[in-house]
């Protein structure tokens, strides 16, 4: 393998495809490895939506949709499973990690090109294995995506015997693909950079990607850990979650599937709750740190202002990550662990709030005072910040352990996660499409039909979820399949609600069929976007090629000399200078300010 | 650095680290004949960290890279130290209220092993 | 030489340009990140481990007597465990003569040390079988056996056999580097493709000192 | 100018919905007004928050859009700003932060004069259990839990003899005493939340966990399941009645103890064929839905069912016979009692209760459930 030292990527073996099929398929190019990655996550996503769509016929008019209660309980499972592990975490770290790590950083490639193949295709592999789950006798599981046990793996609950083992299975494959993936952003994050690229001169994309690919790679294992034991508690009979339990629905003590195994003993279901939320916080952040990253970056060019505070960004970044390892159990405040863990958690969880409230004022200031153009991904990373302020602010309702009380496991958690980690990750992946796909197809995507799929989904999406805060409050628990009509806690006027929020909910589903329809069709007759349309600074900008051919660059690396945001410098020329001009260039004049976060 | 070839040390070293690992995985096993206790405990611990050290700074060389590389390896554990610390005060918990609640026996003995 | 060198590198290297790690191959950053994710799993099954042992009202069995041998009449303690130990630290020894021998350019003995190792290790995994034969014919599962709770037998089975499981890939591993590198595709470098796979070896090594402690003496 | 319109609209929308909506915590019954004012504390700094961040950005993108010639500030960092918003952001979460574990300290430590009552939940039911007069629970194991010992007591230990076990899914308590509530559970995990009194808890199999409080206002309130607990969780309801001292005194006084229910249990003697009908009915789990004593839980009651007549949802009236127990089990959905969601109850096949097996059921049925 190629040496660590310069000269070290252009001698980079690079595979050469020689026809369709490695050239689109077995590719160990990670341009055509982020779009493999973007269809598949996209393709499962739009199976998300569509079970977010039968959820929403139920609440919305219980009975009326003849949708048994099986399968209400299979899709909110399976619809949070895919949007958490197999869109987001894929898309935002398979798709956006590995065309723009390359790309941002100078590189040729990944470092370990085939590696990286192989990443693809065991995703392929899972996402294979999970939707298997539905051929399987008693179909998917519907234990909800969190997956508790005992419920998970007894009678009672749709898919205790295969779905649950198809869901767990595809698990361990998926961090598997991650791994391997992930083991090379980061090496080729760390190792491969180019000349005058350090890590302060590292677009924030790319430090996002960077911070929350080492917390995959520390976080995953733990769910690998309780997939496995549930797999055994379930197939082998072992008790690891398992305590002695007596199921009506079982017929008695309740032991493993397989015939002649005793009866579960002495287990501990909070074991799998800690283990599963040890990787379930950061898991958060794997999605929410990337997406900081790629809006800082948006906000920043479409604004024509450098990022404001890149450095405390930065650090705003790793204390998050950091962090994130130490609060996981806020999500089990009334789970009946340890009582006194409330304090210790609910501090720790607080903590968190200072460095991501100090990204958020980062946001709004670098508009202070900016000229911002009102492009279609600068909408949505506009959308991003309001949507986080809404999500992050609910989260210091429930991460403050006794205001969680009444709250947890009520429509207002539902509302939170939503706002949190769903809509406002995905605003900024929309962002990122608009943004880079002039640089994947080289061509513009449609700007009418980009300005109608944003404002269905903002406006949309803000409808469906600001309201159920208050059915939180009300007290409206989550994961009912009929709320019933009569009870205390179920007001009519909620009942009203719910079907507005249904309403909302299909318009923004529908709304998302504008986008892929624009996708399709840009790619054929889209504008031609030339080397730079939106007058960017990083270096994916520079390649001689858009889009850029097999190994990036040409002969020669680009030489870094600055960072990423000096956008209308004083003095210069053009409102940007790009990361490979001379410190002495453009205007011919040295570029102090420019060397802040060198 | 650079012109250092990978990592070049006399063989002596490892002869030594080899004794040494043997030495302690003995002490360790002789730990077993010891009463069950704070000592026992803290012996075996103190080993178990004597021999990974051992493993990981001589065998893996982490002893001779560069800080930069060793703070990035060791330092995530700590997130470990947090997990196991409240793991075993949360098993204790659970562990009190089935003795309160359930009638179990805390003084209960396995029983003996015939082979 | 870390010390040598100081903590000043710190902020240098993270500071730099290009690499980060200097003087380490992109294999060797890739292996190392590896087994950092990796020893979060194998943390997490023992910390697993602690968890059901401590929350199980059930007595847990005597390690030290369920892994005796009778030798000579004598019932002996941890008698296997104790040579699967010794086993592992030699295959660890030779791994790291040779690493040593790689670098020194020393193909033929790095390859015969290499599978000196791989011998090492499948001699463990052979014995490794041999105990789970006995205590599966004494009538341990991993849902009940005759002494105690019952955690004892999965958490057994399931940590042993995952440990298993990385010998036996690390066996494989081995064979295929030691056949390379006498086929001489690595003689264009400084073979450290030996101190990459022999990373992963002491691994294996360092995970066991954990199980040695934590299953076997506890 | 759009984006900034729509960020005031949004701010100003999000505030008008607030003060006009109907939706709101429901007047409190317990003594946690504590928590009441920790929400409001969170809601107010949080409130605030989000409209000068919404009113700012609107601000920014109306005032600072791009227009031909224009250029932006070149401002890096600015680190007396950020010092600033810093300790600004560190002291409003402290003043959030302090009083929560304040309440959350009041939380998990039950008063001295508190008593204990358990509860204990299963799929989908609630269950209660007081301590009789020797003020003590006695302990339990799930070994034990039959049809003739729904609690699992323990026969071993006598401080369970005068238990007062209350077997359905109703509770009475006396206004202004506190409780500690005990929570149990049988099979999974279940959470016994009032939104009225606004604490909550997991109940957990294999262990005991616990909250606190003290019923302040008089009237009845419903228990539901807040834990996704398996395929009929929203059924999982119940009643909790907070009477005054004296009618809690008269109803508690007709709850049985363990050691009456133990003893006082006729034994019904069945013939052969309903005794292994009665076994499928426990084995299949039947009686997780349908109960023997007339207690209305996921499904309809067995209680005086054979030979009666069942109100469908449709108004109309079936006879409940042969023919009609078979079709109930083979296609549940195809006759659903008034009152009763359809696709409930799972459809059992011959594979799960062979045509044997409902023979044997339909006899227990005859025997024992006969009006």
């Amino acid at each position: 393998m190629a040496q660590a030292e310069i000269p070290y990527q252009e001698a980079m073996p690079l595979h050469d495809p020689h026809s369709w099929v490695t050239k689109y398929w077995y590719s160990q190019d990670h341009k055509v490895i982020a779009v493999q990655y973007g269809i598949t996550a996209m393709a499962v996503g739009l199976l998300a939506l569509v079970l977010s769509w039968i959820m929403r016929l139920q609440i919305g008019w219980p009975g009326v949709f003849g949708i048994e209660p099986a399968l209400y309980y299979q899709s909110f499972t399976m619809h949070g499973m895919i949007m958490v592990i197999y869109l987001l975490t894929a898309f935002l770290l398979g798709s956006f990690g590995n065309y723009l790590v390359p790309l941002m950083l100078g590189a040729r490639d990944m470092v370990f090109p085939f590696v990286n193949m192989i990443s693809y295709h065991v995703y392929l592999l899972s996402v294979i294995i999970l939707l298997a789950g539905y051929f399987v006798p008693g179909g998917v599981t519907g234990a909800g995506w969190t997956l508790y046990p005992p419920q998970a793996i007894l009678t009672g609950t749709p898919g205790a015997d295969w779905g649950i083992a198809s869901m767990l299975l595809s698990l361990a494959v998926f961090i598997v693909a991650f791994t391997m993936g992930g083991l090379n952003y980061v090496t080729t994050i760390l190792q491969a950079r180019t000349r005058g690229m350090t890590l302060m001169r590292m677009p924030l994309s790319i430090w996002g990607i960077f911070a929350a690919t080492v917390l995959g790679l520390l976080a995953f294992p733990a769910l690998f850990v309780s997939a496995v034991m549930m797999l055994l508690d379930n197939f082998v009979g072992t008790s690891f979650f398992m305590p002695a339990i007596s199921s009506a629905l079982e017929g008695g003590m309740a032991g493993g599937m397989i015939e002649g195994t005793d009866a579960y003993e002495g287990g501990s279901p909070l074991l799998f709750q800690h283990l599963f939320w040890f990787f379930g916080h950061p898991e958060v952040y794997i999605v929410a740190l990337p997406a900081f990253g790629v809006v800082s970056d948006l906000i920043s060019v479409h604004a024509r202002k450098n990022i404001f505070g890149y450095r405390l960004m930065v650090w705003a970044i790793v204390a998050i990550g950091v962090l994130s390892f130490i609060v996981w159990a806020h999500h089990m405040y009334v789970a009946g662990m340890h009582p006194y863990f409330g304090f210790f958690f609910a501090t720790t969880t607080l903590v968190i709030a200072v460095p991501t409230a100090i990204k958020v004022y980062n946001w709004t200031l670098t508009l202070w005072r900016a000229n911002i153009r009102f492009t279609v991904p600068m909408l949505f990373a506009i959308a991003f910040v309001i949507t986080f302020v809404v999500g992050g602010l609910t989260g210091l309702f429930l991460g403050n352990v006794i205001v969680d009380v009444p709250l947890s496991d009520t429509y207002f958690v539902v509302a939170h996660f939503h706002m949190v980690m769903g809509v406002a990750p995905i605003l900024v992946i929309f962002g990122g499409i608009y943004h880079w796909y002039p640089k994947i197809t080289g061509r513009m995507l449609n700007d009418t039909l980009g300005r109608l799929h944003f404002w269905f989904t903002f406006l949309g999406t803000y409808a469906i979820y600001f309201p159920m805060h208050y059915l939180g409050f009300v007290g409206v628990p989550r994961r009912y399949y009929d709320h019933g009509t009569t009870s205390a806690f179920y007001p009519e006027s909620a009942q009203f609600l719910d079907k507005g929020i249904s309403v909302a909910a299909f318009i923004v589903g529908a709304a998302q069929f504008l986008f892929i329809a624009n996708l399709v069709v840009s790619y054929f007759r889209g504008k031609p976007a030339g080397d730079n349309p939106w007058e960017a600074t990083s270096l994916e900008w520079r390649t001689p090629q858009t889009p850029p051919v097999h190994g990036n660059w040409g002969d020669k690396l680009p030489t870094v000399h600055r960072w990423a945001y000096d956008f209308s410098v004083p003095g210069a020329e053009q409102d940007f200078i790009p990361q490979d001009v001379p410190r002495e260039g453009a205007d011919g004049k040295p570029q102090e300010k420019g060397a802040v976060a060198s | 650095m650079s012109s250092e070839v990978g990592q070049q040390h006399p063989l002596s070293i490892y002869f030594a680290v080899w004794v040494g690992l043997f030495i302690v995985s003995g002490l360790s096993y002789a730990t077993d004949f010891l009463q069950d206790g704070l000592m026992r405990w803290g012996l075996i611990l103190l080993f178990m960290f004597v021999k990974a050290g051992y493993i990981v700074a001589i065998f893996m060389h982490l002893k001779y890279e560069r800080w930069a590389l060793i703070y990035a390896l060791l330092l995530p554990p700590g997130a470990l130290l947090v997990l196991v610390g409240l793991m075993w005060m949360e098993s204790d918990y659970t562990w009190l209220t089935r003795i309160e609640y359930f009638g179990e026996d805390p003084y209960a003995v396995a029983k003996p092993v015939v082979h | 030489m870390a010390s040598a060198a100081g903590h000043a590198t710190i902020i240098r290297d993270w500071g730099s340009d290009v690499t980060t790690f200097k003087g380490v191959p992109w294999g060797k950053a890739m292996m190392w990140i590896f087994l950092l994710s990796d020893t979060f799993i194998f943390s997490c099954f023992l910390t697993a481990y602690m968890t059901v042992r401590t929350t199980t009202a059930e007595p847990w069995p005597n390690a030290s007597e369920v892994f005796s041998l009778t030798v000579l009449g004598q019932s002996v303690p941890l008698l296997l465990i104790a040579i699967m130990t010794f086993d592992l630290i030699t295959s660890s020894g030779t791994m790291a003569m040779a690493v040593n021998y790689g670098y020194r350019r020393d193909k033929k003995k790095a390859v015969r040390l290499i599978l000196a190792t791989a011998f090492f290790g499948f001699v463990f995994v052979s014995m490794q079988a041999f105990e789970w034969y006995k205590l599966i014919s004494e009538g341990v599962r991993p849902f009940k056996n005759n002494w105690g709770a019952e955690q004892f037998g999965a958490c057994f089975f399931m940590i042993t056999g995952f440990h298993g499981l990385h010998v036996s890939a690390g066996v494989a591993y081995l064979l295929i580097i030691a056949h390379r590198v006498h086929k001489g595709k690595y003689d264009h470098t400084n073979y450290e493709i030996i101190e990459i796979v022999g990373l992963y070896w002491h691994f294996v090594d360092l995970v066991w000192v954990f199980i040695f402690a934590f299953f076997y003496l506890w | 100018m759009a984006v900034a319109i729509f960020l005031l609209i949004i701010v100003v929308g999000s505030v008008v919905f607030t003060f006009w909506s109907p939706w709101w915590f429901s007047e409190i019954a317990s003594n946690w007004g504590g928590i009441d004012t920790t929400v409001l504390i969170t809601f107010w700094v949080c409130g605030a928050v989000f409209v000068a961040i919404g009113v700012f950005m609107a601000y920014c993108t109306w005032k600072y859009r791009h227009r031909e010639g224009a250029r932006a500030d070149y401002q890096p960092e600015n680190a007396r700003l950020e010092w600033w918003l810093t300790v600004i952001t560190t002291i409003g979460v402290v003043a959030m932060l302090a009083p929560g574990l304040i309440v959350w300290d009041d939380y998990v430590n039950p008063p001295d004069e508190a008593l204990e009552f358990e509860v204990l939940s299963q799929q989908w039911t609630w269950k209660f259990r007081f301590p009789g007069a020797d003020g003590v629970l006695g302990t339990v194991d799930v070994a034990n839990l039959s049809l003739d010992n729904p609690f699992g007591m323990r026969e071993d230990d006598p401080a369970g003899e005068d238990d007062v076990l209350v077997n359905s899914a109703e509770v009475h308590l006396p206004i202004g005493q506190p409780f500690k509530v005990l929570l149990r559970s049988r099979d999974v995990l279940h959470d016994f939340f009032v939104p009225e009194f606004r604490a909550k808890m997991d109940s957990v199999p294999g262990m005991v966990t616990y909250f606190w409080f003290t019923p302040t206002k008089i009237g009845q309130y419903q228990i539901i399941c807040a834990e996704l607990c398996g395929m009929s969780h929203h059924t999982m309801r119940g009643w909790v009645h907070v009477d005054t001292e004296e009618d809690f005194a008269a109803w508690f006084a007709n709850q049985p103890t363990w050691a009456e229910m133990r003893d006082g249990v006729t034994r019904k003697v069945y013939t052969a064929l309903a005794q292994r009908g009665r076994q499928v009915a426990e084995s299949s789990g039947c009686l997780a839905c349908h109960t023997l004593d007339g207690t209305k839980v996921v499904g309809p009651t067995w209680q005086g069912l054979w030979g009666g007549e069942q109100t469908l949802a449709d108004g109309s009236k079936v006879m409940v016979d042969e023919a009609y127990v078979i079709e109930s089990v083979r296609e549940p959905n195809a006759k659903v009692v008034e009152g009763f969601a359809p696709g409930t109850m799972i459809t059992y096949g011959a594979d799960v209760v062979s045509d044997d097996d409902l023979e044997a059921l339909i006899a227990f049925l005859r025997e024992d459930a006969a009006p």
